[in-house]
């Protein structure tokens, strides 16, 4: 009754992301899921609008490495550490060439996904009064309640991307998809999104997911692609698998600062490798080791058989 | 020996429930009712719609059920599910974004065009019989790709007007129907104790497509409200394999519950 | 840190819920809380508005008592039986005094707790094209989509019970709430409501819940009290501990035909009762050990120490 | 022995630090960004708000994390907190319910009115220097009961004129404030490493309320791009004592990575 759904990274990338699509790669600081964007770079995507709450290291990457014209978003940094060089270099000073942006507030981000998810036409939100946030965007729109109250509100339109490409600790063969830890908007992403990859760090059995269905974020229903790919989130972090390497996005300001040191870490980290698995190796087992976490057991319920 | 069970016999639920099942040929994502409709689902899965993920308005998806439930809240729905989602999300992100194939509805009132009333029996502010309301079925009727219907039939429930349109139906209008932009096609497929139904693609009006064994077409005429458009090519409604029948009985209601 | 919220049923009831209020107990077959409704009937509240998806035989009982002066729901009925007999004779026929009726679908009902529990003033979905509901309902609103596709919606308001009452499997002193099986509307319904109480099956330590905060459904930030109360559910069932009493769903059907069997019902199994635990032990041990499940245990998942 | 650290020193982030927590007496909901505000509240939680719950907006409620975090999406964060939610959920029904009591926001720019720009240096369109944009400040700016502000002032950043206001505070006229029905009240604080502020309740103004010891009203003025008003009763920002000192180098943050 079921159907395999498992997929290299590379045949995943070439089969569901093609050039000028929007694409979004999820993840609230975890579960990013570089290894995809990595891919993206490798296989020379190019003009695509790349969509995410937070462009962190992994946009500042494919945007370096020219993947990019447009990027939707509602803050980007290199959190805690500073700025995002390649995005800045692009939108300060058209080096190489222009970035187009489009943003809103996280809520406004959140609020978009969920339109798209729930296939309305715009969401609402109280947000946005008194900010110049909707002079630079003129995609938010004031609306009033039709109630007694005359309540204002903002309206964002549904966010859709071509490619919603999410990382999760487990999937089935068939995409039934599951989370712990930080949710961001993994689940919106996915629903409003045309074609859907999931990266997992590991392809469980049908059971282990039916075990405990509350505990399921993503159904099969939506996705087109499972890829397993330990790791593919470094130097973001899979709750329970291993630790964020805040080491590397400290790093990353260095290399981002300079245009060449950059070009040569694209180089050295994803043209010259041939898949996420020789990254995982280049890395080495001590880097994996030390972001190992101790033990956190999440503890069982009993859903009762009733047969 | 033929593969039917005319010899055997079969009651008017059990020929329902094939010819019901037999529409779900491909079906993917089904929205299920309680009763006869989780039967065919059932049955339809093991004859027909190998992949049919069984989807529930209280917020399962891929459910496994180990035994018949008896409500679309039944415990046994959630244990052993693919998912189990809020109310919200499993209306907004399955329903309304049309990830549903297929769903099944019933009311007491429906007219030539598929509408159903699932309110009243009478005026709104006055009513002789008070109905359960609409729950999902207003939303249901308008997002699932395929409305198919299984109802008993008489001249009080196939009315020529319904008291109170609780969910809407083709417009007889197809012009009209088409530019909505649903993501539901309206109904497709009636199912009743005495034949099966079809939907005309260019007028919307129900067509009478096949008569069950044994029922005369003077019979249908009498237990309905109006003068039924017939199929020029009517046919007989084929009965339940022994197969069919096999697994109703023994497998899906043994204790006969909603089959006998 | 924390601090106690738990409370017996019959204060939880005396202090929270007051004449005239409206008052949401939710749970979508799973988790209905008869046993508050029991004793919001105990304590003769008068001139509730009850507000609900599906009035079941909960709300028969209440309706029947006179607690009631107008419901709020999407579907009313004896589910997978009948009808709600008290509710039809009332609504039928002013027997033995008039109820006011609010209806919905379901999904606007749904998106009334949610425009309740987010704040908004109204919240669309894209539903009642074409239908009569509108007609007989006019806080069923039609709106434009202010973007090109001019897509039509309709919008609900937020629905804000006084109090809502959720039942759930298990929380903790200070009312952090744990549910899994059906979810139906509990969390929209409490973070809705100007008033809260959880009754669970039981009263957990907060490291219970800490260890796998996923699992969280209502916060304490919500929650007024927390009433332990095993069995609150019957005939309604809680996942994982006992099983839809069906039986009494259907016994309910002859009860409530008839008004003063109804009445005598309700003598019994309420009024000469002093509080749910003597409905336990009336019932008896052995309808209760005919209602457990067999063991279908979850598994556990790793959150990770990060320390 | 005094209780204040006067005579063992401090660093201009303690003084931050130990005025902030000092404002969140009583509170209950506080979001917390990361950096500052996130010492500042384990420092609270300790001293003065032994009920405060650590909110983050990457969707956690209930936070105790084990190490310091170094994002507010650190995974300390979620493993023993008391809920993991979606960010939606963590915006609609925590931050735009009104359940938030207290949130901390900064930026690159501040006006006299508690109005904040993290978006952009110059125009919008040809910026000189592109910031980070509102992630949710504008939504916890109108949402949060109560804002504090923490950042270091200079007449760059404590500006006559926003480039770009990204976070509404007050507007200046206290009457519109009132009648916008925010569940918010805009910044109530502003604590720097030169002094602490409050807001003027008439004019909505901010207001210089105390100096930090050692630190003169004429330094203060030279680091502002407009002139201060200064309260009638100007006094001195009580130092961290002790204890306060204590926690913040042994317990929250021994490495110094926000302090030194």
């Amino acid at each position: 009754m079921s159907e395999s759904k498992v997929a290299s990274m590379r045949d995943a990338v070439a089969e569901l992301v093609h050039d000028g699509d929007t694409v979004a790669i999820e993840g609230f600081t975890h579960l990013i899921c570089f290894a995809a964007g990595h891919e993206i770079i490798r296989q020379g995507r190019r003009d695509l609008t790349l969509a995410r709450m937070t462009p962190d290291v992994i946009y500042d990457q494919m945007i370096g490495a020219g993947v990019a014209s447009k990027l939707i978003f509602s803050w980007m940094g290199n959190p805690g550490v500073g700025s995002l060089h390649a995005v800045r270099r692009r939108v300060e000073h058209d080096d190489p060439e222009p970035l187009e942006l489009e943003e809103y507030s996280h809520f406004g981000m959140v609020c978009r996904y969920m339109a798209g998810a729930a296939n309305l036409p715009f969401f609402p939100l109280r947000s946005y009064y008194e900010s110049d946030i909707p002079e630079v965007n003129p995609k938010i729109v004031p609306m009033t309640s039709p109630y007694e109250d005359g309540t204002g509100v903002y309206v964002v339109p549904p966010l859709r991307p071509d490619v919603s490409i999410v990382h999760a600790q487990r999937a089935d063969a068939e995409g039934n998809t599951q989370i712990w830890g930080l949710l961001g908007c993994q689940k919106e992403a996915a629903f409003a999104a045309e074609r859907v990859i999931v990266v997992v760090e590991e392809v469980v059995e049908e059971s282990t997911i039916r075990r405990d269905p509350n505990r399921t974020v993503i159904p099969a229903a939506v996705v087109d692609a499972v890829v397993q790919e330990p790791f593919a989130c470094h130097p973001s972090f899979a709750q329970g698998y291993y630790d964020r390497d805040n080491r590397f996005y400290i790093d990353w300001d260095a290399i981002a600062r300079d245009p060449d040191t950059l070009q040569a870490w694209l180089r050295e980290w994803v043209f010259d490798l041939s898949s996420h698995g020789d990254y995982v190796e280049k890395w080495g087992d001590a880097h994996w080791d030390a972001l190992r976490p101790g033990p956190a057991p999440s503890g069982e319920v009993d859903y009762g058989r009733y047969a | 020996m033929s593969d039917d069970a005319r010899e055997v016999g079969f009651s008017a639920s059990e020929i329902m429930i094939a010819a019901s099942a037999r529409q779900l040929v491909g079906a993917h994502n089904c929205f299920v009712g309680v009763g006869l409709p989780n039967i065919v689902c059932n049955l339809a899965q093991r004859i027909v719609a190998p992949k049919l993920q069984l989807v529930y308005e209280s917020g399962v998806y891929g459910a496994r059920p180990e035994r018949l439930p008896l409500s679309i809240g039944d415990p046994t729905l959630a244990t052993g599910s693919t998912a189990v989602t809020s109310m919200f999300e499993l209306f907004a992100f399955y329903l309304q974004a049309g990830l549903i194939d297929v769903a099944f509805l019933g009311g007491a009132q429906i007219d030539r065009y598929g509408n159903l009333n699932t309110t009243v029996i009478g005026d709104y502010d006055a009513p002789k019989v008070r109905l359960p309301g609409s729950g999902g079925a207003c939303e249901i009727a308008i997002h699932a790709r395929r409305i198919l219907v299984i109802m008993r039939q008489g001249r009080r429930s196939f009315v020529d007007r319904l008291d109170f349109r609780t969910s809407p139906g083709h417009s007889g209008d197809p012009a009209h129907d088409r530019a909505r932009g649903w993501s539901g096609s309206g109904p497709t497929s009636v199912v009743t104790n005495l034949a099966t139904y079809g939907f005309d693609e260019t007028t919307g009006e129900m067509t009478l497509l096949t008569l069950h064994p044994g029922v005369p077409l003077e019979q249908v005429r009498e237990q309905m409200g109006w003068e039924p458009k017939v199929a020029d090519d009517l046919g007989e409604t084929p009965p339940p394999t022994t197969e069919e029948l096999r697994l109703i009985r023994e497998e899906l209601d043994p204790a006969g519950v909603y089959t006998k």
